[in-house]
């Protein structure tokens, strides 16, 4: 269901979103129907001799034929051949994805277990939420907090593994409106199939719009900052906040107020206690969840920024 | 390979002069390393290549005569010979890449 | 890989597929120097890797290399070439048939051996009581590093040093077994392949220490 | 041969009796037998997961297991069937068996360095399997740095148990090395070796040279994880892209330490079952060298995402074309052989030519994954899951059961029940397509590999895979039946049921423990139908 929203499907391919997608695409048709004539030629060949010299007698000759050198060098030549003319053409393309325009629209992405985190210089950060504007070169650079992911958008026929201690990057330019999948395809431990984000191309005035109107989160009641954080640090990709269902890690529905049970004990759920939770994670964890799982914010998060997100779990009814 | 060879074939034998004037090279070659790494200061980006240089020919007179390469089969060399070329080889690709990278840095 | 024999007193006996001792001598050998192969590409990962970073950071490994005591691997690198001779001149005895002197030679070889793992032990004790360990176990402030990450040096020196180190141990074993074997006279001119082996194991640990004591201790 | 058949009842089975007869074994035939109970046995459990996996991956969500349970059955699938089945597979069951038959030898060089090789499996195995009772690893068979450094698992144990296997497999090459160079029987010149026997070789040279490689490489991960040195891990100031290159030169190669004895068995296969001279033998044989020289240039292809460099991503895309040259002109090859030949379809021949549909199709889509700029797209998705897939078990699989029932009667001296072998093969080719296209889709529609869960649109395709999975696993178990029956009630197998020209087939069935009463002298080229 969620596919036909996102980009309808092309004869087996996603969408082409970019111009090199296309290319990328003749390439590889180019590829289906030369595989699919050798296919023909060897399998084909294949039966057509196993049919046509099959066994009718148990005194059978067969012809004494070592080898044919013409025959052998056309079948390691022709082959040869082929497979330069595709190596030249896929660099050619390959040449286009790994050159980096100049003036492109620079967005910072930084992956961690599990989630996407995309900071625009603006100072606007978004969570799995990656939107840019349409017809327009956006350049991704790229790190990641903990171990190797990948920034994969089928759509647009991109991949680039994202590696800690190092930027890697990767250029797009989309010339579709509508939103696309953005998958983690290096794996990366226990929520790597969970480690999606959406990449929405919007036309110009809409990204500008939008972009004014993540800046101004300073300006909201204190539960909706609280909220905006909650997305930007993918703080939902562990924890479930419209009902009581556990992923990674406990619910935050309805649980302000309660008492919770912890390995170290009953705590009851207050201002400290979440504000605890957040900066040391693993001081108290909630029975049945493993320690070490979820990742400090300490030094990430300012004093408003805490009070921000206490007021929104506060909210979560 | 293995077929032909001459079944009575005495084994070579090196002479002890050989064995001790190899040993003696050996010996000198690696104060001929030391008293080349006082110098290290004149002989600046060369004293890596000639530290390396005198090691090759020490492992090369190993290789030779206290090995007895120099008197074994072709077979016996060529094998041994394919692993320094394969080291090669690992050194070579891993190098391609890691000096060729071109680093990507954060304009934020 | 040069066992596959059964040792019954003074004949040596040829394994039924072999044709004859020769045909097993050239065989065994093969296989000794198809293992040597492995030896060379093992430690050979190791020398690319160090050659890798010590060209990404010249300067952490200059200053790790500080650290050594170039006259301790000197001592050491002569200690090496002088068992390789006398492992060299063991196999000569016994294809001259004089066993005795081969006995004395293997010790020799032995204790030279024994003689290089106490230097190392020295050396290593050494550097822990300085508080020189490879990787995060370097304590940085005790050292006085220059270079947070002078770890990887270390961790390089250790593991390298390491592995030739327990090399040095299993040829000392395997020289043992050499040894007493010589003296039960299981070998002579005729069938000395086992000796042959091991020294051409003890000629490697001398090979790779030959290019380590330049890459450790004086270039760095 | 009638002569040799009415010899004696003694055999290599019979000659000794008693389980210890067996664990102390030096009889390369024993040795190869004992193989094939631990391959089959770590097969069974490989194949187990395998279905858990399908079985999980029916439907979106959780379905059978939770995502950690999912990564671990995942890395153990990867690593039981890469290390314990595929690796050892054809040489240590198949070439331990007939290496020395096909060249006449009594034994390989050194028989307890081989007997010493089985145990340093069964211990690498034992060591692996220990793994499943402490901290299961997550990490997938590849053991990527920084996940495998900082993941709480046991993955010191899991990669001492990879380095042991890895030492049994490199002595096992080595002994293979020197048997072929110095084994020989007189005139069993390398020209009059059969192709079976140049493939194993050729893959003995890799398993000698790529292996130590691994090593180093595992202990250095275990070095990393025990004291932090830092060579592969960034927050340490290493480069995690390092490990990949130490991986991939090992692992790249290890790739066709799995395929190339397959293609040897299938060379064999094809000549016997058309009853027609090979094709172009020295081509077969020079292109397995040639595969296994080029394997050592090519793999970067691995690691077109990865971070190396543009440049180097474009050469060693040019480099993996190469490769693909000798394959084709193995193909070919195997088509020209059956032309004007007398083609028998009895159940071995079934395999062969499964073999070569099911590899046509991994090996194109091996060259679309070659081609950089495509693979930018499909890299880690299951196009490159069905990729391999169509290549290690469509090929190499599909080689070992052929071969397995072309040698049945020379290894047990009983015959098999022709029939259901053929219901097996219906089963198990059908189930591997139904399986593994749907995911050649999967992948182009992008979704990647090691994902336990997926997006909807997904999810037609992977109920398809899930049944087809079953169809694999009916066709196994049937196989398996035919193996215990034609074992238990089998009737005595003649010396040369197929009419073969191979040595092997010239001494009685099961082979005498000597191999060959009188050292056979070799006047001719293996494959003389004339």
């Amino acid at each position: 269901m969620m596919w036909f929203n996102y980009a309808q499907a092309q004869s087996f391919m996603p969408t082409e979103g970019t111009k090199i997608a296309s290319q990328v695409d003749n390439l590889y048709g180019f590829l289906l129907a030369a595989s699919f004539i050798s296919c023909v030629i060897v399998i084909g060949g294949m039966i057509f001799f196993v049919w046509k010299y099959r066994r009718r007698t148990e005194t059978d000759k067969t012809a004494y034929i070592t080898h044919n050198t013409f025959l052998e060098f056309l079948w390691s030549f022709i082959p040869l051949v082929i497979f330069l003319a595709v190596f030249a053409w896929g660099w050619n393309i390959y040449h286009d994805m790994r050159t980096m325009p100049k003036d492109a629209l620079e967005v910072q992405v930084t992956g961690k277990q599990w989630a996407w985190e995309f900071e625009y210089k603006s100072g606007v950060k978004t969570g799995n939420l990656l939107v840019v504007p349409v017809n327009k070169d956006v350049k991704l650079i790229m790190t990641s907090k903990d171990v190797l992911h990948s920034f994969y958008i089928p759509s647009f026929r991109i991949k680039q593994d994202v590696i800690p201690g190092m930027y890697t990057s990767l250029w797009f330019n989309a010339d579709k409106l509508g939103e696309f999948h953005v998958f983690c395809a290096e794996f990366c431990g226990t929520q790597h199939s969970g480690m999606l984000a959406t990449v929405k191309v919007v036309t110009q005035a809409e990204y500008e719009a939008w972009l004014i109107e993540e800046s101004q989160v300073g300006m909201l009641p204190l539960a909706q900052r609280g909220q905006k954080l909650f997305q930007a640090k993918a703080c939902a990709s562990c924890h479930s906040v419209a009902d009581a269902s556990a992923k990674v890690g406990p619910s935050l529905w309805q649980k302000f107020g309660t008492k919770e049970l912890t390995e170290e004990g009953e705590f009851a759920i207050d201002e400290n206690f979440v504000r605890e939770s957040i900066l040391s994670p693993n001081a108290k964890t909630t029975k049945g969840f493993p320690k070490g799982v979820m990742p400090t914010f300490q030094g990430q998060l300012n004093e408003t920024e805490l009070s921000a997100l206490i007021e929104y779990i506060k909210t979560l009814k | 390979m293995g077929n032909n060879h001459d079944e009575n074939h005495a084994h070579h034998i090196t002479p002890l002069e050989t064995y001790l004037k190899v040993a003696g090279a050996l010996f000198a070659l690696t104060f001929l390393t030391v008293i080349a790494h006082h110098f290290n200061n004149q002989l600046g980006v060369l004293a890596a290549p000639i530290a390396f240089l005198i090691a090759t020919v020490k492992a090369v007179l190993v290789m030779l005569w206290f090995m007895h390469l120099k008197y074994d089969s072709v077979m016996n060399r060529v094998i041994f010979g394919a692993g320094f070329f394969f080291l090669a080889l690992l050194l070579f690709f891993s190098g391609l890449d890691i000096w060729t990278r071109v680093a990507e840095f954060s304009t934020l | 890989m040069s066992t596959d024999s059964t040792h019954a007193g003074h004949d040596h006996h040829v394994a039924h597929h072999f044709r004859n001792a020769e045909h097993e001598y050239l065989t065994s050998k093969e296989g000794i120097w198809l293992f040597m192969v492995t030896e060379i590409l093992m430690f050979g990962g190791l020398f690319v890797g160090y050659s890798i970073f010590h060209n990404i950071y010249p300067e952490m490994f200059a200053e790790g290399a500080k650290y050594l005591d170039w006259k301790m691997g000197f001592i050491n690198t002569l200690v090496l070439i002088f068992s390789s001779l006398t492992m060299a001149l063991g196999i000569y005895f016994l294809q001259k048939n004089q066993p005795k002197k081969a006995v004395v030679s293997l010790a020799i070889t032995i204790l030279c051996g024994a003689i290089f793992m106490v230097v190392k032990y020295f050396e290593y004790t050494h550097k822990f009581h300085l508080g020189i360990f490879p990787g995060r176990l370097l304590d940085v402030a005790k050292v006085g590093a220059e270079h947070a990450n002078l770890g990887m040096y270390f961790g390089f020196y250790y593991c390298m040093t390491g592995l030739h180190g327990i090399h040095v141990l299993l040829g000392m074993s395997l020289i043992t077994w050499v040894l007493f074997r010589t003296i039960r006279g299981d070998f002579n001119s005729n069938y000395y392949t086992a000796v042959e082996g091991v020294g051409i194991f003890w000629h490697i640990v001398d090979l790779i220490w030959i290019f380590l004591f330049p890459l450790l201790y004086l270039v760095g | 041969m009638a002569s040799a058949a009415a010899h004696s009842d003694k055999n290599y089975l019979n000659e000794s009796s008693g389980l210890w007869s067996w664990l102390t074994t030096l009889d390369h035939k024993r040795i190869g037998i004992m193989y094939f109970i631990a391959v089959m046995f770590f097969f069974l459990l490989g194949g187990v997961m395998a279905l858990l996996l399908r079985l999980e991956l029916y439907s979106p969500g959780q379905t059978i297991m939770t995502a950690d349970q999912y990564n671990q059955v995942m890395t153990y699938h990867g690593a039981i069937m890469v290390f314990m089945v595929i690796i050892p597979g054809i040489p240590a069951i198949l070439g331990n068996f007939f290496l020395p038959l096909h060249i006449g030898a009594k034994d390989v060089a050194f028989p307890r360095l081989n007997l010493f090789s089985w145990y340093c499996l069964m211990a690498g195995a034992l060591l692996a399997f220990s793994t499943l009772f402490t901290h299961k690893i997550d990490t997938g068979w590849t053991f990527y740095t920084p996940y495998s450094i900082k993941t709480g698992t046991s993955v010191v144990t899991m990669v001492i148990a990879a380095f042991i296997m890895g030492m049994s497999s490199i002595l096992t090459g080595l002994n293979f090395i020197a048997t072929v160079h110095k084994l020989r029987a007189p005139g069993m010149t390398m020209y009059r070796i059969p192709l079976f026997v140049w493939a194993l070789y050729s893959t003995a040279i890799l398993q000698v040279l790529a292996t130590p490689v691994l090593g180093i490489t595992l202990l250095l991960l275990s070095v990393e994880r025990a004291f932090g040195v830092g060579i592969f891990d960034p927050a340490l100031g290493g480069d995690p892209i390092l490990f990949q290159h130490f991986f991939w030169f090992y692992s790249h190669p290890a790739v066709y330490i799995m395929i190339l004895p397959a293609m040897g068995v299938v060379s064999e296969l094809i000549t016997a079952f058309s009853r027609k001279v090979i094709f172009g033998y020295t081509a077969i044989a020079y292109s397995s060298l040639g595969i296994a020289g080029v394997s050592f240039f090519v793999w970067g292809h691995h690691m077109f995402v990865s971070g190396q460099s543009t440049t180097a991503g474009v050469v060693f895309s040019f480099l993996t074309m190469l490769v693909g040259v000798p394959t084709a002109i193995k193909m070919f090859n195997w088509l020209a052989t059956m032309y004007k030949g007398s083609v028998l379809m009895r159940s071995p021949m079934l395999y062969a030519l499964g073999f070569l549909f099911l590899f046509a199709i991994g090996g194109v889509t091996g060259i679309m994954l070659a081609v950089v700029a495509v693979d930018v797209h499909f890299h880690d998705t299951y196009f490159v899951v069905a990729h391999f897939h169509y290549v290690m078990v469509g090929g190499t699989l599909m080689a070992i059961m052929g071969g397995f029932y072309y040698w049945f009667p020379k290894m047990f001296g009983k015959m098999y029940s022709e029939s259901l072998a053929r219901l097996s093969f219906v089963f198990i080719f059908i189930g591997f397509n139904v399986t593994f296209f749907p995911q050649f889709v999967l992948g182009a529609m992008g979704m990647p590999r090691r994902y336990f869960d997926y997006i909807p649109a997904y999810h037609s395709l992977n109920a398809i895979s899930t049944v087809g999975s079953w169809l694999i696993a009916i066709g196994f178990l049937i196989s398996l039946y035919v193996i215990v029956k034609g074992l238990i009630s089998g009737e005595k197998a003649p010396a040369n049921p197929w009419g073969a020209k191979t040595l092997e087939w010239t001494v009685p069935s099961p082979p005498p423990h000597h191999n060959f009463d009188v050292e056979p002298v070799i006047t001719a080229g293996p494959y003389e139908y004339r």
